[in-house]
């Protein structure tokens, strides 16, 4: 179990200086020969303080953009679907784009949080609780749009089979929609669950050296009487590792279900058998995308500098490079299936994409999500803030039109050329689109505020990695 | 009936783990050791048995999977059948991913519960000792004085190559 | 005595109460109004005092009847259920119509309906009583019969003998009077002409079945030209590729704007209005050489047309008595020329009959433009104006209504308060044609009656009877027409019935054939002919370059004919006609079958005309001409001549800015018309009455942008099946949607152009069987005219609301069934093909396996069912449907007011927001043909259960049956070679297959482009 | 101490089943009534009309008054004028018509006409005169029945599809000859259409196999 130095320097943010390499030696996750009691306070010091100005700005900007959203919502559920652009070809466009988005945003965590875990990456600690914060806040996000999206949302509970005076009358299993139920249900209960579980001893971290009064008693109550037994750590151990690994096929079924939404179906530009694997490693890229947005503010913001070091900026930067070369290649893939496929209808679908009315969509998701990524091969683009952060965001961007340009382009132009149509979004849809953030950064800045932002205990099971046994970076 | 119990302060995992090593072989009964994380070794050095959770875990997932692909048949072709798209009834590919999806949410939530219920942790447990800075940074090794032969001058010996910073006996009722 | 075609025993009928409308809708009305609400509140059963003998609850009764959507008299049936008549079909009996019935036709019930409708008789623009303006007329009348004023009666064409004797019979009593007759869309110069040359003032009564070669000169037969229906059903019949050798007319069709009729020709030769009448010239030029006659003319032919206009003079001179040449210019020369080419082409006594003429169009333009004379001047006493709107559809209607109001002594018969009911002194408000008694003989010899369906809804009186009252004789319309009818027609009856008896007979069937009365005519005058030609002077027409277009220098100033003019074309509407249906908002919402445009009319370019004059779609273009003009929006009309524009009368009427509240409100939502407009603009204003014809060519039109837009909207985007070649090619690959090939392809193949392509393999068992019925339809595309009647069809007969020109503008029109229309200009032709398209019924269908919550599923018959009480919504059967044929419902859309909701089926559940609706092959139809069958105890025969759009439409294109049934006409197409299902390579079993279409062409067309 | 555990856990687990069990056992076997079920709906009616005294006593069919349940897609509520069929001559319980022969008699007078009170209400709406012919001058007002059994609008029921392939009418309607006023007594849900329709695939109806279709689209268009 020893991490494997890979010959760069690394940047010291307490000192101010890049530092040599010192070969031999593994790199430290934990900046500022922190001891375990720093640690403690550190994290929990945040939840003890009144928020900060920058917080409540932060709230207060959340809210009001989540009040957009809940309006628009609102008006289209009491009005119907009709204020959104969508029309008879166009089925879906923000919608169901959205939905996608989410998704594929929430996957990053579930990423850190057990495949990472799988794999051994120390440097996840640092950002798994966050990353898993950010997975539930982002199915949340998802969730809505499958209700919403439907004509009459207060009936959306006939999706679940239950009994009933109807003959019975189940549900339709073959019909992705129900897959996608499942999955996301099922997604959102063990995201929950696996978040829950990893916040156990936090909470009794924090039970423990909390005052007495009703914040010690709420975390009392949610530490389930954690005590810190190493016969439960063992099997703490065990169930992690469960989690992690039931999680990890979750996550890649999710997005193949939600991918096959469009795969089973006969259209052309979404019948396609690559989606699965495409969907996968975009959810992937833009998830982390996403995760390092988040981060480098909350970094910032709440000075985990120390935490969230240099070195996973650079792991993560990396990781997006990889993921981006899988999409571009998977976009290359696209485009000479069409092509070799023969049928002429998936090939009009492609060159449509590229050339005909909506191809600004497909340009900028090509320079968002091929081209912006390449930048990071340069280590300084990597070492910069300001650049990562700002690419971060072109990614996002770009994630979310690609899903636009395959649900959307597809749609207009399909089979029988009398039925082409376009679409334009309406000011509801902007407003649906714009609320979802708000509501994503509403939970996330409570989430922030209320409970430890990084795993405590297993910062500390990893504190002293890439330190001598004295201590000492 | 009470016990009494001899409550060892460490502050360092690699203590704790010598010390935990060190007392079995010396005959001593480990009741517990509580440490702010999970320290690895720890559960050899105090020689505790393999979890059998991954069985849960299978047991829980297997039946969700079962349950769901016979439901999913059951109402597909057997309660009401329904020619959907000209599909067979029993469309086993089609049932597949919420046949995953279930054994998934079997096996994990049911692991979680079994593991909850095995450590008796349900939310408002009070805790069954506390040493309050064991969630922090502190590691303590609980031993049982089970007959009138321990000394606790012994164990001080014993534990002399680590670190101990503080050691008290107690008596806990049950 | 449920469903069956009914008729009303006179003898036993006690006033007109059992048809009393309150006391029969009780019943179910009560109950569909408190429907939506019956979670909460106690509902009310109210059942009759006295049950109407041949009514049951809950059960339709059909009348026959007469249409009155236009003047050609087609034999209807009207479903009345519950007191309400709901929908009308053709009576397969009539042998107008045969069963067939337009759009226009099936719509006009909805006017039935129409809150706007006159409540009370005005005097002066006050609503006044019946009685009160009996005795104010009575009073004026007797003033008049003293003073021996000018009494004038004006109408639309009359075709009813009863109403006609009635009006002679009033007129009678005045000293100066006069009966004017007139129709908007003019037919006077074919009347004329005969007048010329056959010495009778008479309409031809045109058999298309038996021609072989059709040529039409601007004449839209299949559109809106005299007897549309009729001459579908004639046309449909003269051309069907099966049998040896088939029986397949040649058609062409000389136009300058793109007609309906000029979309199915087989050779359409797009020419200008001057080198259409050179064409006709050339052509009775050419065959007098033959015929061994003179005219006068000699052969003057642009250089391009030269070939086609002697292919197809050869054509007509072979095919002599079988030919046919019809001309809708209402100008007398060009109409002598036809009826000289008939002549000698011996068609007279075949394929044109003037020996029983048709009396759908009697009016006289030059009798109008006396009438206007005097009116003038001043010199009328008493106008009285009756089915006839000439405030808006004559060019001088302006002028008109100020004279009107100057007239001393005006009434206006009429059901609505119109333009010209504006300008009268008095209104007599008439009922519509559901509520009236009436007669007809459109054609000479056949006769027939309408009755009532429903009492009044207003309180109205038939024009007739009004007469009738202001003479003193206080005869009710029924008797006025019995009477009639026992005076003149039953004599001309060939069996001994009894009056009552023919008289029920009639009623029963809906029309009777009796021997014809019409007047002595000679054979035609040649030398009449030649006079015309000479005296109205030798054309005065130059021949344009060969190349007929607009050679376009960008940036310099417009071009076009003679120094940036055009030639201005106004035609009737399609759906509204010359504005007579302008009330109608389904007809509103039904797209135009050439333009498919909606809520509105516009100006029609050429792509290079509209090029050179710097104008897109939905621009707006001033018309300068004759000292007026007008500001419309731009279409762009692919195949029209780039010398014309064109532009569709009807629009423009009065109190249309009604409909700015129909479809649904909301945050981006536009009206449908802005609040003080009108839907369209009238353009009847250019129009021009010269030598006694009323014209629908001006020449010399400007046409000037004014860099405005208007919001211009049509139901189709894309109007091609070849794909945009994306990299700047000319052309993209060439969808099989539709499957076409040319009548020598297929008499060498008969499967040419059906292109079937394999289906791959499935992975799943083939395990479903139908073992009782299995519905299927077969679309004929080489009989489809695109006429539309099957959308409308769909329309009344499953509730299909109206959503207003914003939600189709946002491609979100309800119809269950569109009509696609695709133009074809690969290499430099121009072809039309139209393609009927509705759910698919497929056996796989991709829409049924994605719906989660089981609303869409497949019946044990083969149907796609879509369960609306079931649909949560999600779209995703819509966005996996290949045809995109599903409709959504984005809003609660509004059933019309109060009234209109009165037209609603009661056996189709009104669809509300957020679910998925679609054709579902009219289910409540063959639902009630399988209990009627079973009641009967009796199997369900081939053709009991028929939907909508196959019972209506006028060329018998849509054949629906059972396919388990070997003897259904149903199987019999599906062993057709032409047989082809849309996208079958996508494995989606489609229950609807199409007949391939074909056209009689010598050259192989579009084959190659298939693969 | 790992043995106890799994008890506590096969303990909980097998509440937790009986639980959702009892909930579904509960809702089948009470009834729990959803909203939009009226079953037991039973609204006083503007005459008291007894179902039990004509069709029970006097064994009059049903389909003697509501003809149009055989011809029609709605079995309908008679007209008035069906009524005076009978009571132009009947117009009140034999009982009193009895009492007052025998009152007449004993006072030596010609017995007057009874007419019932519910009776009148309808000879009222119909604007009879005393010889029961109609009096124009008077004016005729409808009977406002109240109606017992409704479905909702996106169901289609057609009467004489049920009574032709001799479905009994009191298969849904239950013994109306029993009820004196009626009684709404199916729950009238799909679940009970449904499932009267596989039984009657299954083992046919009066004996005669039929074809009841179970597709949606029959009921629901």
């Amino acid at each position: 179990m020893h991490d494997v130095v890979t010959g760069e320097k690394v940047f010291d943010a307490s000192a101010g200086r890049a530092v040599p390499p010192q070969p031999g030696l593994r790199k430290p996750v934990i900046l500022g020969n922190k001891t375990y009691r720093d640690v403690t306070s550190d994290i929990c010091s945040q939840l003890d303080q009144k928020a900060s100005l920058s917080w409540w700005a932060a709230f207060l900007v959340s809210l009001t953009v989540l009040a957009v959203g809940a309006l628009s919502v609102g008006y289209q559920v009491l009005t119907g679907v009709g204020v959104w652009g969508l029309n008879n070809t166009v089925g879906w466009a923000f919608d169901i784009t959205n939905f996608v988005f989410w998704i594929g945003i929430g996957h990053a965590g579930t990423l850190i949080s057990a495949i990472l875990f799988l794999f051994r990456q120390k440097w996840r600690t640092s950002v798994n609780r966050s990353a898993e914060a950010m997975t539930i806040f982002a199915v949340i996000c998802a969730g809505i749009f499958p209700i919403i999206h439907t004509g009459r949302p207060w009936l959306a509970f006939w999706l679940l089979p239950y009994p009933n005076f109807r003959g019975p009358l189940w549900v339709n299993f073959r019909s992705p929609l129900v897959w996608d139920m499942f999955a996301i249900s099922c997604y959102f209960t063990i995201s929950a669950v696996f978040w829950f579980v990893g916040l156990i001893p936090d909470f009794a971290t924090l039970r423990d050296r909390t005052a007495p009064g009703i914040r010690k008693r709420i975390y009392a109550f949610l530490s389930l009487g954690w005590n810190g037994s190493n016969r439960t750590w063992h099997r703490y151990e065990k169930v992690y590792l469960l989690l992690a690994g039931l999680a990890t096929p979750l996550v890649i079924s999710v997005h193949t279900i939600v991918s096959w939404d469009f795969a089973t179906s006969v259209i052309p530009g979404w019948h396609t058998t690559i989606l699965p694997p495409y969907f996968v490693a975009g959810a992937v890229f833009s998830g982390f995308a996403m995760v390092l947005t988040l981060m480098l503010i909350v970094r910032r913001v709440m000075r985990l500098e120390e935490y969230i070091t240099p070195h996973h900026i650079e792991q993560m930067c990396t990781i997006i490079l990889a993921t981006g070369g899988m999409v571009a290649l998977a976009y290359a893939t696209e485009l000479f299936v069409a092509y070799y496929s023969g049928n002429p209808y998936e090939r009009f679908a492609f060159v449509n994409r590229a050339l005909g009315p909506y191809a600004w969509t497909y340009w900028i998701m090509i320079s968002c999500n091929v081209l912006v990524p390449q930048f990071f091969w340069f280590k300084r683009v990597r070492a910069n803030v300001a650049a990562v952060f700002a690419l971060s965001i072109f990614i996002n961007i770009g994630m979310w039109f690609e899903r636009y340009v395959i649900i959307m382009t597809s749609l207009t132009r399909d089979y029988i050329p009398a039925g082409w149509s376009g679409f334009t979004p309406t000011l509801v849809d902007l407003g649906t689109l714009v609320g979802s953030f708000g509501l994503f950064f509403t939970l996330f800045l409570l989430f922030a505020r209320f409970l430890p932002m990084v795993a405590i205990g297993e910062v500390k099971g990893v504190l002293r990695y890439g330190r001598s046994v004295n201590g000492g970076a | 009936m009470s016990r009494r119990i001899l409550v060892n302060v460490f502050g360092s995992e690699e203590d704790i783990v010598g010390a935990a090593a060190r007392a079995r072989e010396g005959g001593y009964t480990i009741l517990d050791a509580y440490t702010p994380f999970a320290v690895h070794g720890l559960d050899v050095a105090m020689g505790i048995r393999p979890t059998r959770l991954a069985y849960v875990c299978l047991a829980f997932g297997l039946t969700g999977a079962i349950a769901k692909l016979g439901f999913q048949i059951w109402t597909s072709a057997w309660d009401w059948p329904v020619n959907v798209g000209g599909k067979p009834l029993v469309s086993i590919p089609a049932f597949v991913p919420v046949t995953f999806e279930v054994m998934v949410l079997f096996a994990g939530v049911g692991t979680v519960l079994a593991f909850l219920l095995r450590s008796r942790l349900f939310p408002g447990a009070a805790p069954k000792a506390t040493y309050f800075r064991a969630t922090d940074d502190q590691f303590v090794l609980v031993l049982e004085e089970r007959d009138a032969s321990f000394d606790v001058r012994n164990v001080e010996a014993l534990f002399r190559p680590f670190k101990l910073l503080h050691l008290e006996e107690q008596i806990v009722r049950e | 005595m449920t469903e069956e075609y009914g008729h009303i025993n006179v003898a036993s009928l006690p006033g007109m109460g059992r048809r009393s409308f309150l006391r029969l809708a009780g019943f179910s009305f009560a109950g569909a109004v408190l429907a939506g609400c019956q979670q909460g509140g106690v509902e009310k059963a109210i059942p009759h005092l006295v049950q109407p003998e041949e009514s049951t609850p809950g059960s339709a009764v059909w009348y026959s009847t007469i249409c009155a959507g236009c003047q050609a008299g087609c034999g209807i049936l009207a479903k009345v259920r519950d007191g309400r008549p709901i929908k009308l079909e053709g009576n397969p009996g009539h042998p107008l119509s045969q069963g067939g019935m337009c759009a226009i036709g099936q719509a006009s019930l909805l006017g039935l309906y129409d809150s706007l409708r006159l409540k009370a008789p005005l005097m002066k623009g006050a609503p006044s009583s019946w009685q009160e303006l009996d005795r104010h007329v009575m009073a004026e009348l007797d003033r008049i019969r003293r003073g021996k004023g000018a009494v004038r009666f004006l109408t639309g064409t009359v075709t009813s003998p009863a109403t006609r004797a009635v009006i002679q019979r009033f007129l009678g009593s005045f000293a100066d009077a006069r009966h004017v007759e007139y129709d908007p869309m003019s037919c006077a110069a074919i009347l004329d002409a005969h007048r010329l040359t056959h010495g009778a003032r008479v309409l031809p009564r045109y058999h298309f079945a038996e021609a072989s070669v059709i040529t039409a000169f601007d004449a839209d037969f299949l559109g809106n030209w005299i007897s549309p229906v009729e001459f579908t059903k004639g046309y449909r019949a003269g051309r069907t590729p099966a049998g040896n050798p088939a029986r397949f007319s040649f058609h062409a069709h000389f136009e300058s704007r793109v007609s309906l009729t000029g979309s199915n020709a087989d050779q359409r030769v797009c020419v200008s209005p001057d080198e259409l009448q050179l064409c006709l010239e050339g052509m009775a030029a050419i065959i007098a050489e033959r015929a061994g006659r003179t005219l006068g003319l000699s052969v003057r032919l642009p250089a391009n047309l030269d070939n086609s206009v002697r292919r197809l003079a050869d054509r007509l001179w072979n095919a002599r008595g079988r030919g046919l040449v019809v001309c809708g210019v209402n100008t007398v020369r060009h109409q002598v020329l036809v009826n000289a080419l008939n002549a000698m082409l011996d068609n007279y006594g075949g394929t044109v009959d003037i020996d029983t003429p048709s009396h759908q169009y009697a009016g006289n333009d030059a009798g109008v433009e006396d009438l206007l004379n005097e009116l003038r001047r001043g010199s009328v006493e008493a106008l009285f104006v009756s089915g006839a709107n000439p405030v808006y559809d004559l060019p001088e209607g302006q002028a008109l209504g100020e004279w009107m109001k100057k007239t001393p002594f005006v009434v206006s018969f009429s059901g609505e308060d119109d333009e010209t009911a504006a300008c009268a002194r008095y209104v007599c408000p008439t009922p519509h044609f559901l509520e009236a008694w009436n007669d007809s003989e459109p054609v000479s010899g056949i006769v027939a009656l309408a009755q009532p369906t429903i009492r009044s809804l207003r309180d109205s009186r038939q024009m007739i009877e009004s007469l009738s009252v202001w003479s003193g004789d206080n005869a009710p319309a029924l008797d006025l027409i019995r009477r009639e009818w026992e005076r003149t027609i039953r004599e001309r009856h060939a069996t001994s019935q009894t009056m009552d008896a023919f008289w029920n007979r009639t009623l029963a069937d809906g029309y009777a054939v009796v021997r014809s009365a019409s007047a002595p005519h000679h054979a035609c005058d040649y030398d009449a002919v030649a006079t015309v030609v000479t005296e109205r002077g030798p054309t005065s027409v130059s021949i344009p370059p060969a190349t007929g277009g607009v050679t376009a220098s960008p940036g310099g100033p417009p071009p076009g004919f003679a120094g940036g003019r055009y030639t201005l074309l106004l035609h009737p509407s399609l759906t509204i006609l010359d504005g007579r249906h302008g009330h109608n908002p389904w007809l509103h919402e039904l797209p135009d079958p050439v333009t498919k445009i909606v809520w509105d009319n516009a100006a029609s370019l050429s792509r290079k005309t509209a090029e050179a004059l710097g104008v897109r779609h939905g621009d707006l273009i001033r018309i300068e001409a004759n000292q007026k003009f007008l500001e419309l929006p731009v279409h762009i009309q692919p195949g029209q001549h780039d010398a014309v524009v064109v532009v569709t009368l009807g629009y423009g009427r009065k109190g249309t800015d009604r409909f700015r509240d129909i479809g649904p409100e909301w945050l981006q939502s536009r009206p449908t018309v802005g609040s003080g407009e009108t839907v369209g603009k009238n353009a009847a204003l250019f129009g021009l009455i010269e030598a006694g014809c009323r014209t629908n060519r001006i020449d010399a039109a400007r046409l000037i942008p004014t860099g405005g837009t208007h919001v211009l909207v049509t139901t189709q985007e894309y109007h091609s099946l070849r794909e945009p070649n994306l990299f700047g090619g000319e052309t993209g690959h060439r969808r099989p949607i539709v499957q076409e090939t040319t009548l020598a392809a297929f008499a060498n193949d008969p499967s040419a152009g059906s292109f079937h392509k394999e289906e791959l393999d499935s992975l799943w068992p083939d395990d479903h069987k139908y073992a009782g019925h299995h519905w299927g339809m077969t679309i004929d595309l080489t009989a489809c005219t695109g006429c539309s009647a099957c959308v409308m069809a769909c329309q009344a007969e499953n509730n299909i609301p109206v959503v207003g020109k914003d939600e189709v503008r946002r491609n979100r029109e309800l119809a269950w069934i569109r009509v696609d229309r695709y133009y074809d200009e690969a290499r430099g032709e121009f072809s039309v093909s139209h393609q009927p398209m509705m759910c698919q019924h497929c056996g796989n269908a991709p829409c049924e396996t994605v719906c989660p919550v089981l609303a869409t599923v497949h019946s044990a018959e083969g149907l796609n069912q879509q369960i609306y009480n079931r649909c949560v919504g999600t779209r995703y059967c819509a966005n996996n449907c290949p045809y995109k044929m599903r409709r959504f419902n984005w809003f609660e859309y509004r059933h019309g007011d109060e009234m209109q909701r009165m037209v609603l089926n009661p056996d189709v559940t009104v669809r509300e927001r957020g679910v998925m609706e679609k054709c579902s092959f009219c289910i409540q139809r063959i639902q009630g043909a399988k209990i009627r069958a079973k009641r009967e105890g009796r199997p369900l025969n081939d053709g009991d259960a028929q939907p909508a759009c196959a019972q209506s439409c006028p060329a018998r294109a849509i054949i629906f049956g059972d396919v388990n049934d070997p003897s259904s006409e149903i199987s019999k197409t599906l062993s057709s070679p032409r047989h082809y299902r849309v996208l079958e390579e996508l494995g989606v079993r489609p229950s609807v297959g199409y007949l391939t279409l074909v056209r009689n062409r010598e050259e192989q067309a579009g084959e190659a482009d298939h693969a | 101490m790992g043995w106890l555990n799994s008890k506590i856990l096969t303990v909980i687990l097998g509440i937790a089943v009986l639980l959702t069990f009892s909930v579904f056992v509960t809702s089948f076997t009470f009834n729990i009534k959803l909203p939009g079920n009226h079953q037991g709906y039973e609204p006083v009616q503007p005459v008291q009309y007894s179902h039990r005294l004509h069709a029970g006593e006097l064994g009059i069919p049903c389909l003697h008054c509501h003809t149009a349940a055989e011809r029609g897609g709605s079995a309908g509520i008679p007209a008035a004028a069906v009524c005076m069929n009978c009571h132009t001559i009947v117009t009140a319980p034999w009982v009193n018509v009895r009492a007052e022969d025998e009152r007449a008699s004993k006072e030596k007078r010609q017995p007057r006409r009874i007419i019932s009170p519910e009776l009148a209400k309808v000879y009222a709406a119909m604007g009879l005169n005393a010889d029961f012919k109609p009096d124009s001058p008077k004016p005729t007002t409808s009977i406002e029945w109240v109606r017992v059994h409704s479905l909702p609008a996106y169901v289609r029921f057609n009467h004489s599809a049920h009574v032709s392939a001799g479905v009994e009418c009191q298969t849904c309607h239950g013994a109306v000859e029993t009820m004196e006023r009626v009684r709404q007594v199916s729950d009238l849900s799909m679940g009970w259409c449904v499932n009267c329709h596989r039984e009657a695939n299954r083992s046919g109806i009066n004996g005669r196999k039929v074809a009841a279709s179970t597709d949606c689209i029959v009921c629901h268009h």
